[in-house]
Parts: C-alpha cells; structure tokens; sequence
C-alpha cells in the first residue's frame, strides 16, 4: 500500500518506524525535541531523543563511540556545511576506526543533512559538497530526489552497519509522491531509471533528477526521447545502469548542482570514459554550477546553477554529435 | 590606573542615537517580509534587543578598531557608519547593496568602515576576529578588535581554541558574548553547562585564565564600562578578556525557514511560539533597553524629551529613504555572478 | 556518602605489577628500533611515565568499564586483559597483531576487553569516548567510561564540545587529563593559558560548572583516589568530572619522523634534545611512579622485596616473550588489505 | 644559478626569501619555532614566527582573519589530514569570503601540509584528500613534484592572493633536485612536461610523478615512449597541456596516489572525456590506490598503493589497444 507524502515526511516516516524496529536507534541534533511536546520524544523518551548543543564536533564524534559501543545513532545536522567543522569525524574517523581495528568494530551510525538550499542562503549554507565524501572507503552517501527513495534509502541508512552519509535536499522539501506504507528499504548501490528513453542518457541525483525529468518533456515534444537515471547512492555508485543505458542510447549527459570539478559527475564521467566509453557515440557533456560560490541575489543565484534550459541544450548538443558519428 | 573619562553628553546623545537607528532599521528589515513579500530571500536574522551591547561596546573604541560579529550583523556597521542604504539593499539583493548583491543579510562586509567581514557558520568568526588582532598586534597598529558571539558559539570548538591561542598570544581583543538566551530555537537552559548550573557563562573564561565578567547587556553603560577596561588592557599589550553581555532577543531567531514558492515571513518569538512561555517574553518587553535608556537620559537631564523625539523621527525618515533606495535599486547583472571569486 | 573501601594489599600489589608489565612492555618497543631496525614503522608513542595514572585510574573499574586513551595507546589495554603478544605483534605489523597489522602502534582496539579503539587525530576520540558513555546510559549498563587524553589534547575544540555536551546530558564518564606538560616537542608553557598564569589546568573545568581537581599523576594511590570519587559520582548519574593528573612523559614524543629509507629511531626526551634542559628531566627521572611507588608499598609492608623482583622478573619475561612471538608472527597476505572496509 | 638542493630544503628557501622579500607574511603552526634558536624565529623575529597550540580551527581560522585585514599568512599544518578539524576554514571561509564580499576583500594566506607519507602512518595519516579541496571557487591547490617545482609553487602560493593549499609529499622530503637560487615563481595553472614522449600520457601529481618517471623508464626499453605530464597545480588545472599531449600520443593513463573516487585523476578523465576524447585512441586507464584506508603493516600498504609494476601494466594495456585501434 502506497500513500501520497511529501518528501520531508517520509524522510521522519522511515526514522520513526526504524526507531521503533530497533531500540538501539537513538537520535539527536540541534533545534530538535525543545519540549515535551515533541512527537519523537513522546514516542521513543529521552534517552533516544534528544536536544544537543551546537557542537558538531562533539555531536559526531559522540555518535562514532555510541556505534562502536553498540547504539546505532541518528544525528540531525541540517545542513551538510556544517559537518566541514566535523569533517575529521566524517572523513578520518567514522569510516576508517572498522578497518584500522582489523574489522574488530563496526560504525553503523546516520549523518543526516540537507543540501542544495537554492533560495537565497547565499555563499556558505547552499553548496554541495558531497564530492568531498566520495572516495572515503567505508563510509557511504544517499541522496534521494523522490519521496519514495527519501523512505527507502533513510531505512537502509539505518539499518546499514556503516557509517552513511544522508543527503536530502531541501528544494524537494515539500514535494509529494507515492511512498510505500509497509516497510520498505532500498539497498543501496542500485540506481534507478527515472524515465526510460531510447536516445540519450541523462544522470542525476536529487533537485536535478527534477530539473532532469522537465528537461526530458521539453525534449520529448522535440522528437528526443531522454534516459533519466538516478544513481540515488554516490557510494556505492552504480555504474552498471548507468553503462547498460549508454549501450543503449550511444549519448550522455550528466547533471550535477556542484561545481565542475566538485561534482559527481566528473566522477562518473571518469567512470564511463574507463569502462564504456566504447558505447559513446558523442563526448560525456557535464551540466554542472559555475565555479563560483552561491550568491545571494535571485538572478546571480538562477545564472550559477543549472537549470531545465541548459540541460535541455545540452542534451539537444550531444545528440546532434551522436547524429554526425552515425 | 589612570582616571576614566566619563562620558559627554554628547557621546551620550549619540549613543541613543545610535540605538535607535539600528531598532528602526531591524523593524524596517521585519516589516519588509509584510510589506513587500518576497523581496528578502533565505535567512535574515534581527538585531532588536543587543542595541545597548552593540553601542555600549562600539563606544569604547579608538584608533580605528574593527568590529567583527557573527551573521546577527545589521546593527554593528550602521554605528560604524556605512549607510543603511548600502546595507538594506544588499539584504534585498540589490547591486547596490554593500556587497554587490553577492553575500546578503549574513554576510555584510564594509573593510573602510573597520567591518571586515561575518560568517554564518557557527564560531567560525570567532576565530577570525582573532585573526584581525593579530594583524593589529603584528603591524602595531594600536587597534582593538571587537569580537560579538553568541550564546550558542561558545559550545563550538572554535570558540576555546580562539580564546586560548589569543591569551597565549596576548593579542588585542575583547570577547563579547551576547548571551540573548537563545540558540535559534533552543533555549540556554537546554545547551549550556554552566546555565545549568547557576553560572554566568562568563565562568568559561577561566578555562584561559583569562578576565571573564557578566554585565547587564540591556544597559549601554555598564557595557560600555566593561568593554572600555578589557579594550584598555588589550590595547595596552596584557591580552584578552571575554564579557557576558545578558539581554534578550525581541524578535524570533530569523525570519521562518520556508522552501520556494512558500513565502518568508517572520514568525513569533520562540518564547511565545516553541515554548508557550509568554510571561517570559512580556518580561524581557519590560526590559527593552531603549525606553529604558532614553527614560534614564531624559531622568538625568542628558536628553530633553524634544530632542529624543528628533533623533527617533530622524532615524525614522533615514531607515525609511533606506528601504526606498533599496526598493529602487536594480538586481545585479546575472553574468557578474562569476566575478569576485579569485583576487 | 558512602565510607569508601580500602585497597587490599592484594589489589596494590596487582597495582605494582601492572605499572612494571607496562614499563617493561614499553621499554620492549624502545629497544626494537634498536635491536630489530626496520621492524616497527610509522609513528610510536610510549606510556613511560603515565604507569601511576593509567593504573591508578583503571583500579576503580567496575561493570566492564571501557578505557578509550588517545594514540599513546599500548599500556591501557595490558592492565585490561589483552595479550602482550597481540599488542607488540600489532606494533611490529604482523598477521596475529591485535587488528591483524591494520592498525598499528597508533589505532590499538580490543573491544572483547572493553577497549573500543583509539584515534591518532588529536582530541577526536574524546568526543569518541563520549559517545561510549551514552551508549552505557542510553542501555543503562552501569558502566563508567574512562576517558584519557593529553594536555596538547585540551587546546583542541573536540575536548571543550564533549565535556560541555557530556554535563549537559550528565553522562557517566570521567575526563583523565594526562598533563605530561608536553604535546610532542612543545612544552605547556607555550601553548596553554593556564599553565602560563601559573593555574592547574582543571580549571577548564569551570567552563562547564564540573568538578575539576589536579592530582599527582606519579602517585597511583592519588589518582585512584580522584578517580574513584569521580567514577562514583558519574555512576550514580551525576555526571562528568575532569581530573588532571601530573606526570612526566619520560620518553620523547615518539621515534624520530623519518622519510625512507631512512631508519626511524627514539631520539632523546625533548627537554634535553630541543630545549637543552637536562636538569629538568634528571628531576623528572627521580619522580619516577614506579620505584617511588615500589618503594612506598615496600615501606608499609605491603609487597616484600622479593615479591617485587618476582614481579619484575615475570613482567620481563612475559614481555620478551611477547616480541619473540611478534617476530616470529608472519607478514599478513597483502591480498586482505581489501578486507574490513565494510561491515 | 641553480643549486643542488632537497625537496624540502627547497620550500625552507622560499619561506625564507619571500618572508624576506614582504614583511606582511608571517609564518605559525605546532612544534615550531619552540626556541629563541630557531632560524627562522632569529631572522624574522617573534612577532612574525610563532608557534601555535594544538588548535587547527583556530590556527586557520585566524589565518582568515588576518589575511582579510591585511596580513599574509603561512600556517604550518605537517599534516593535511590534520585539516579535517578544522575544514569549515579552508572550504567554507577562507575561499569564500571575497566572493561573499562582492570583491571588497582579499584572502592571501598559504595553508602548508604534508601528505602520502607511505611509511606505515596507517588509516588517519597518509590518505590523500586533496580531492576535498578541488571544485571549491576562490580555493588554488598546489602539490609540487620537484625540489624546485616546491620552490617556485611556494613562492607563487605565497604571492598569490587568494588562499592557496600548498601540499608537499613527505616521500619527497629528500630528494634532491637542481634548485634556482634567484628569485623562481612558478605561475599557478601551468602543466610540466617531465619527459617528452609520443606514444603515450602519463598524467600524475607528487610522489606518483617520481613512480610514473620510473616506470617511462622502463618502458622505453621495451620500446614504450611515454610522455609524463605533472599538473603542478590542481586548482587551476591545465587540462590545455594534457589535451596537447593527448592528441600528440593517443593514449592517457591518470596515476593517483589517492583512491579511485577522490582522485584528481578522475576529474582529469571527466575533463578530457567531455574535451579531448576525439583524440584517444584507447580508452582512460585510472591507477589509482585500491579502495581502502591506508593499512599499517608493509605489505598491505603496498598492495593498495599505486606502483611502478601498475603504471607500467595500465600503460602497456592502453598502449595495445590503441595499436588495436589504428
Ligand atoms: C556550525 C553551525 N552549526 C549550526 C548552524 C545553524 N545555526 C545558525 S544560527 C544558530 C544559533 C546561534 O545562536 P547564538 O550563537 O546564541 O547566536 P544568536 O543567533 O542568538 O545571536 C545556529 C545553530 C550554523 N550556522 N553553523
Ligand atoms: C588534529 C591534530 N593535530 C596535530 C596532530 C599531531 N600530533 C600528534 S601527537 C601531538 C601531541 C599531543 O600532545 P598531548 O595531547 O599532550 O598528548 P601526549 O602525546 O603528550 O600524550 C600532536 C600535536 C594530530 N595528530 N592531530
Ligand atoms: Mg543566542
Ligand atoms: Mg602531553
């Protein structure tokens, strides 16, 4: 049975139905839990629900001894900037304490944290920095783009005996979809064909999967039927669909609201030109954000990141390519 | 200890004055999201109540001293004398903005007027006032920095290495943590150790053996005594001290955190809104430090309620041209959005 | 309060004879860069010196209390219970090494032993031993975490945020502060706040309204007794207390940071290889925890010269058969160093 | 003139003549300058060099501070790790003030590091990160190969403007290279040819530039001339050179000391995928290290690091099939 719920909700549907599955889930932030009143802290009491103070340091680094210890804890941070005064917890300590000890302890513990916040928040709340995370043996990154994977992929982040990172993004905040009732976890590592279509690939994780699918209906009324695929975990990334696609469609076009060189899709790119630059009928394009931090003002923030427009005419680029190779 | 000069009436005067600007431009800020929805983006953040803190320490200072707070940052530079003009159009977005349009209500920079710069990142500022003073202390300017944080700050790490490495280092700069009781939403009493206690939070200055002492932050005078004896001792080379400033914030933390097309707007304080605490908030209303300085000035016979009259229509009319020039001032050009990121 | 049991002759003996397994497996370590070069790499650090407080401390176990040190990490885990064997085979990066050779000097875990593992990144495993204690109080197990870290380790934000958050949920940990008044080749002195003013560094305490007392760190009897206090108060759900116990490192930091194939080797203590103050480790030596303690229990009847040597001899023997074993232990297959990435 | 000097006698040299050369750089970190007989501390004095306490977050941060008033900081960090604690300052402070600022203020300050150091520091020691740092607007990163590439990029690094991450290989320490003694700066964005060749690229950075020369060396006596490229500087990044080199010799192998994912080498491949893949022959080969944290004990270290036996493999892989394809 599926109900129709906005993204944030299923996000808090998967954590209360975890935290009622596990009892060792225990989950804490900033700006969370203020009274009594609370709704998690009326369900699951003090001990698991708590306020902390604005101590990311203390507040990560305390969950990576909670998970060794045996607690499998949540911690909200709200926005995925503020982990970089923590970054050592994410980076050097969460993801490598299971391997230095020999495989003697395991880290299974849930950094959660909005992106992406494209409204004016300006330079320093409203980048993606996720790329920073790539590349970290041990630790792993979701980022849904749709209710139903925000439910999913929290429940498998719970779950999981690793340490995640869980990226939702706060444009999608309030936008609904179908999302299962029952329990329902997505594993990760298995990306997911948004849209299927036949003559080019386009991939893309959370606002831009949206921004992606609008593209493809422009497209679509202009004869080009577009691929939109969702890896929906940057580790592990799933490169298998994305080249099984490619074969496929013979183009590709990879969206990313990062910068260039601080995106995903310069990984994948890199990816693709190892393993299945073959199926190419046309060169990878990148639709990423212009090298610039966030500005402030509308019309600087609109020109930075990408939007339906500049993929739209980036896709329309690669395929007229692949028109020429044949 | 030489003598302290006590302060002229003028000084006085301005003092009020000052004071009251910054409470005009805040409300003008607040009305805005009323007024004119839409025109402030992300997250804007109120400086109603600190007025007494930010001028009773701003009055103390010499030689060109910066002032380096957090994103809470409206109320600083307008005592330092860049214009609320500048300043409401970049919290509007505009080109004429202080900053271009590029940084917005958190990140106000005016480096002529000794306001080098804020960040919205918890502590993180805390660390680069620190920085200033170095600069002051290498370059033998004479200069104090004056560094404004939060309550909330001091549980960020940034805030005890800062205070350490500045007492060992014996830099010129003054401390001063607005303790408004509040995190955003979190009251002090769900954060902070020593509130928990009974303790003023100025306790944590011994940590660093360091001067700490709490002052009443809704009276510009006793701040302004505070800051004058930790700046002289800065400025005089035996290094830092941190001042408890209490007072409390009159607005919410910032105006409600909305995801487009939903609007912002300004919600009610959390006193009222998270905690149902409304006594509390009425409370902190009687303690409002401008009515009360203004009663104190016009009780001493410093200000003559005619002349007090003047210098709120005055602010008035100025925070009002303000968010006129503002309203008037065109966006920024969309392709100078890649300037400014190298030097 | 409750009047407080007296250790039994037997328990100070078992107190003597951990402080010499421990001397005597660091001095092990010292001697392999000598008599086997090349055998242990990397970045090694030595517990001589810290014997009276890691055992005084770990005396007042009770309930399986976890140990979570800092990367000077070897002598915890011997007074725990894991092998000797293990732990140099790990030091030596060999198959039956306590993590398999994974980990090394630096990132000893022994969890069986309740010994959860360490950090080399200062500070960070403070808040890693907070977190330990919410996981005691989250499962209500009664245990009480003992938390040990540097002197260097307190100018680091992680110490500050974790002891604030720990009293703020009162958690059931006590904070060792091991003042061995040097982090690496720096001496206090130019680094820390307090100890330039001539102040007990457990005054940060007060920054969280805990309790804080400094204790002689060469006498196990006085960090037990601290300690103990300490452990009841958090095990009766009071919450944290910080103790810093006084001592001298009395080895260099670690063996010289060499760059191959340049052989690494343990230079001489910093105080007299970088600050030429040979007297001030000559009067360090004589504070020595061990003969001082040995000699005190000798005093007062509690261990019999001969019982001492045995002590000692056991100790030498159980060592060296811990590094005959960790060189006879084989290389892991390169081929595993896949393994263990995930859970 | 040049002089025969080591890696990091070089970078000692260029502190030293720019510190002489602008009296507004100023020089701090941990476990230095800890007595009045400290060269450094005797030549420029106390106020200019000092040592600083265990507190990244602060030591950054006040390097921030104080190049916005007007100083010109070099922080001594010794590990980039290290960083992690404190990595708000280096992503989201010190790259984005100016921009912020709408260009009113200048952020000229060197954060220095060492990293690589394969030497048995094990998982929380030796990683590479430098991936973290890449794709952040208003941030240059400099990773020097030769004893004077570590002085003409340091001296750059401190000149420059904007806040430079300036990372030396400590496997390099040593190593001795032919130093010009007179003022050398190297332009920042500007790629090194470290051999010429014509049959294939061999693109790398720092300590994998040594390996990859090596390996050219043993290739060319198996007939194998291969051209190996060294960036010199990640942020700018002269993909122009490479792309030259790639149209020159067909084939591109990318060695990386850091894992797949978080290497620089797969944001080259992205790079040259999208703007150069017309030339290739053959498709990218990554060496990069295997995905784990870095093992303690010798063997597995050296089994997840990159290597002259994997250089040389990728290269003869690329090199058949481009034959293949010709
Ligand atoms: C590192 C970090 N964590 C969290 C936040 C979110 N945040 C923004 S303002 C704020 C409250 C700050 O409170 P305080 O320091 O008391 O200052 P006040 O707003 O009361 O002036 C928080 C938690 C942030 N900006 N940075
Ligand atoms: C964040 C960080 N900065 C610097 C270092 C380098 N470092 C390793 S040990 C050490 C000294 C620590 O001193 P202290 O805390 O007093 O512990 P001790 O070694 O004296 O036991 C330093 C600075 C590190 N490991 N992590
Ligand atoms: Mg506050
Ligand atoms: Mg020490």
């Amino acid at each position: 049975m599926a109900r129709e719920m906005m993204y944030g909700e299923a996000i808090g549907a998967a954590m209360t139905e975890e935290m009622q599955r596990d009892s060792g889930v225990v989950l804490y932030g900033q700006n969370l839990a203020m009274t009594e009143r609370d709704p998690m802290l009326r369900k699951f009491g003090k001990k698991r629900v708590r306020i902390a103070p604005i101590s990311e340091t203390a507040e990560m680094g305390v969950a990576v001894g909670a998970a060794i210890t045996g607690l499998r804890p949540i911690v909200e941070l709200w926005m995925s900037e503020f982990m970089l005064v923590a970054f050592d917890q994410l980076i050097n300590e969460a993801p490598r304490l299971r391997y230095m000890s020999g495989g003697q302890v395991k880290v299974p513990l849930v950094f959660k944290a909005g992106y992406g916040f494209a409204a004016g928040w300006a330079g320093q709340h409203s980048n993606c920095i996720y790329h920073t995370m790539m590349g970290i043996p041990g630790l792993k990154i979701a980022l849904p783009s749709t209710a139903a994977d925000a439910k999913g992929l929290m429940a498998a982040a719970i779950r999981d005996d690793n340490p995640v990172v869980y990226l939702h993004h706060y444009m999608l905040t309030l936008d609904k979809g179908a999302v299962p009732e029952d329990e329902y976890v997505i594993p990760f590592g298995v990306a997911d064909v948004k849209r299927e279509g036949s003559d080019v690939t386009i991939v893309a994780t959370g606002w831009m999967v949206k921004k992606s699918l609008a593209a493809a209906e422009v497209l679509s009324q202009q004869g080009i039927n577009a691929e939109v695929i969702d890896p929906r975990t940057l580790a592990p990334l799933d490169i298998k669909t994305i080249i099984n696609s490619v074969h496929k469609t013979g183009g590709l076009v990879l969206v990313d609201q990062a910068t260039r060189h601080a995106s995903a899709a310069a990984i994948i790119a890199a990816e693709i030109a190892e393993h299945g630059s073959k199926a190419l009928k046309a060169p990878i394009k990148l639709v990423t954000a212009l090298d610039t931090s966030i500005p402030f003002s509308e019309p600087l923030e609109n020109y930075v990141l990408p939007n339906e427009e500049k993929i739209v005419s980036a896709v329309k680029s690669v395929v007229s390519r692949q028109a020429a190779t044949v | 200890m030489r003598k302290k000069k006590a302060l002229t009436k003028d000084r006085l005067i301005w003092m009020y004055a000052q004071m009251v600007r910054i409470r005009e431009f805040e409300e003008r800020v607040k009305r805005t999201f009323v007024e004119h929805p839409g025109v402030i983006r992300g997250h804007t953040h109120l400086g109603d109540g600190a007025e007494a803190t930010i001028v009773g320490a701003l009055a103390t200072r010499a030689m060109n001293d910066p002032a380096m707070p957090s994103y809470r940052c409206h109320g600083y530079p307008l005592v330092l004398g860049t214009s609320p003009r500048k300043i409401m159009a970049e919290i509007y977005g505009r080109k004429d903005g202080l900053c271009g349009g590029f940084g917005g209500s958190m990140h106000l920079a005016d480096p002529e007027h000794h306001f080098p710069g804020t960040s919205g990142i918890i502590g993180q500022a805390i660390a680069h006032a620190t920085g200033a003073a170095l600069t002051a202390q290498v370059k033998d300017t004479g200069q104090v920095v004056h560094c404004f944080f939060g309550d909330g700050s001091t549980k960020q790490g940034a805030f005890y290495e800062s205070l350490n490495l500045a007492a060992v280092w014996r830099l010129p700069i003054v401390y001063i943590l607005e303790n408004n009781h509040y995190q955003a939403y979190t009251h002090i009493s769900l954060e902070d150790a020593n509130c928990i206690a009974g303790d003023p939070l100025s306790q944590k200055a011994q940590a660093f053996s360091m001067p700490g002492v709490t002052v009443d932050g809704t009276d510009p005078l006793k701040v302004y005594a505070a800051v004058r004896t930790a700046a002289e001792r800065a400025r005089s080379g035996k290094g830092p001290s941190l001042i408890e400033a209490k007072f409390y914030r009159l607005s919410a933390h910032g105006n409600a955190i909305t995801v487009p097309p939903v609007p912002t707007q300004f919600p009610e304080h959390e006193a009222v809104e998270v905690y149902g605490r409304k006594a509390e908030y009425a409370a902190a209303k009687k303690k409002d430090p401008i009515p009360r300085f203004r009663a104190a000035l016009i009780r001493k016979g410093v200000l003559r309620i005619a002349d007090a009259k003047r210098i709120e229509s005055e602010a008035q009319a100025e925070m009002e041209d303000a968010v006129q020039f503002a309203l008037a001032s065109p966006h920024p050009t969309p392709a100078e959005a890649v300037k400014y990121v190298y030097a």
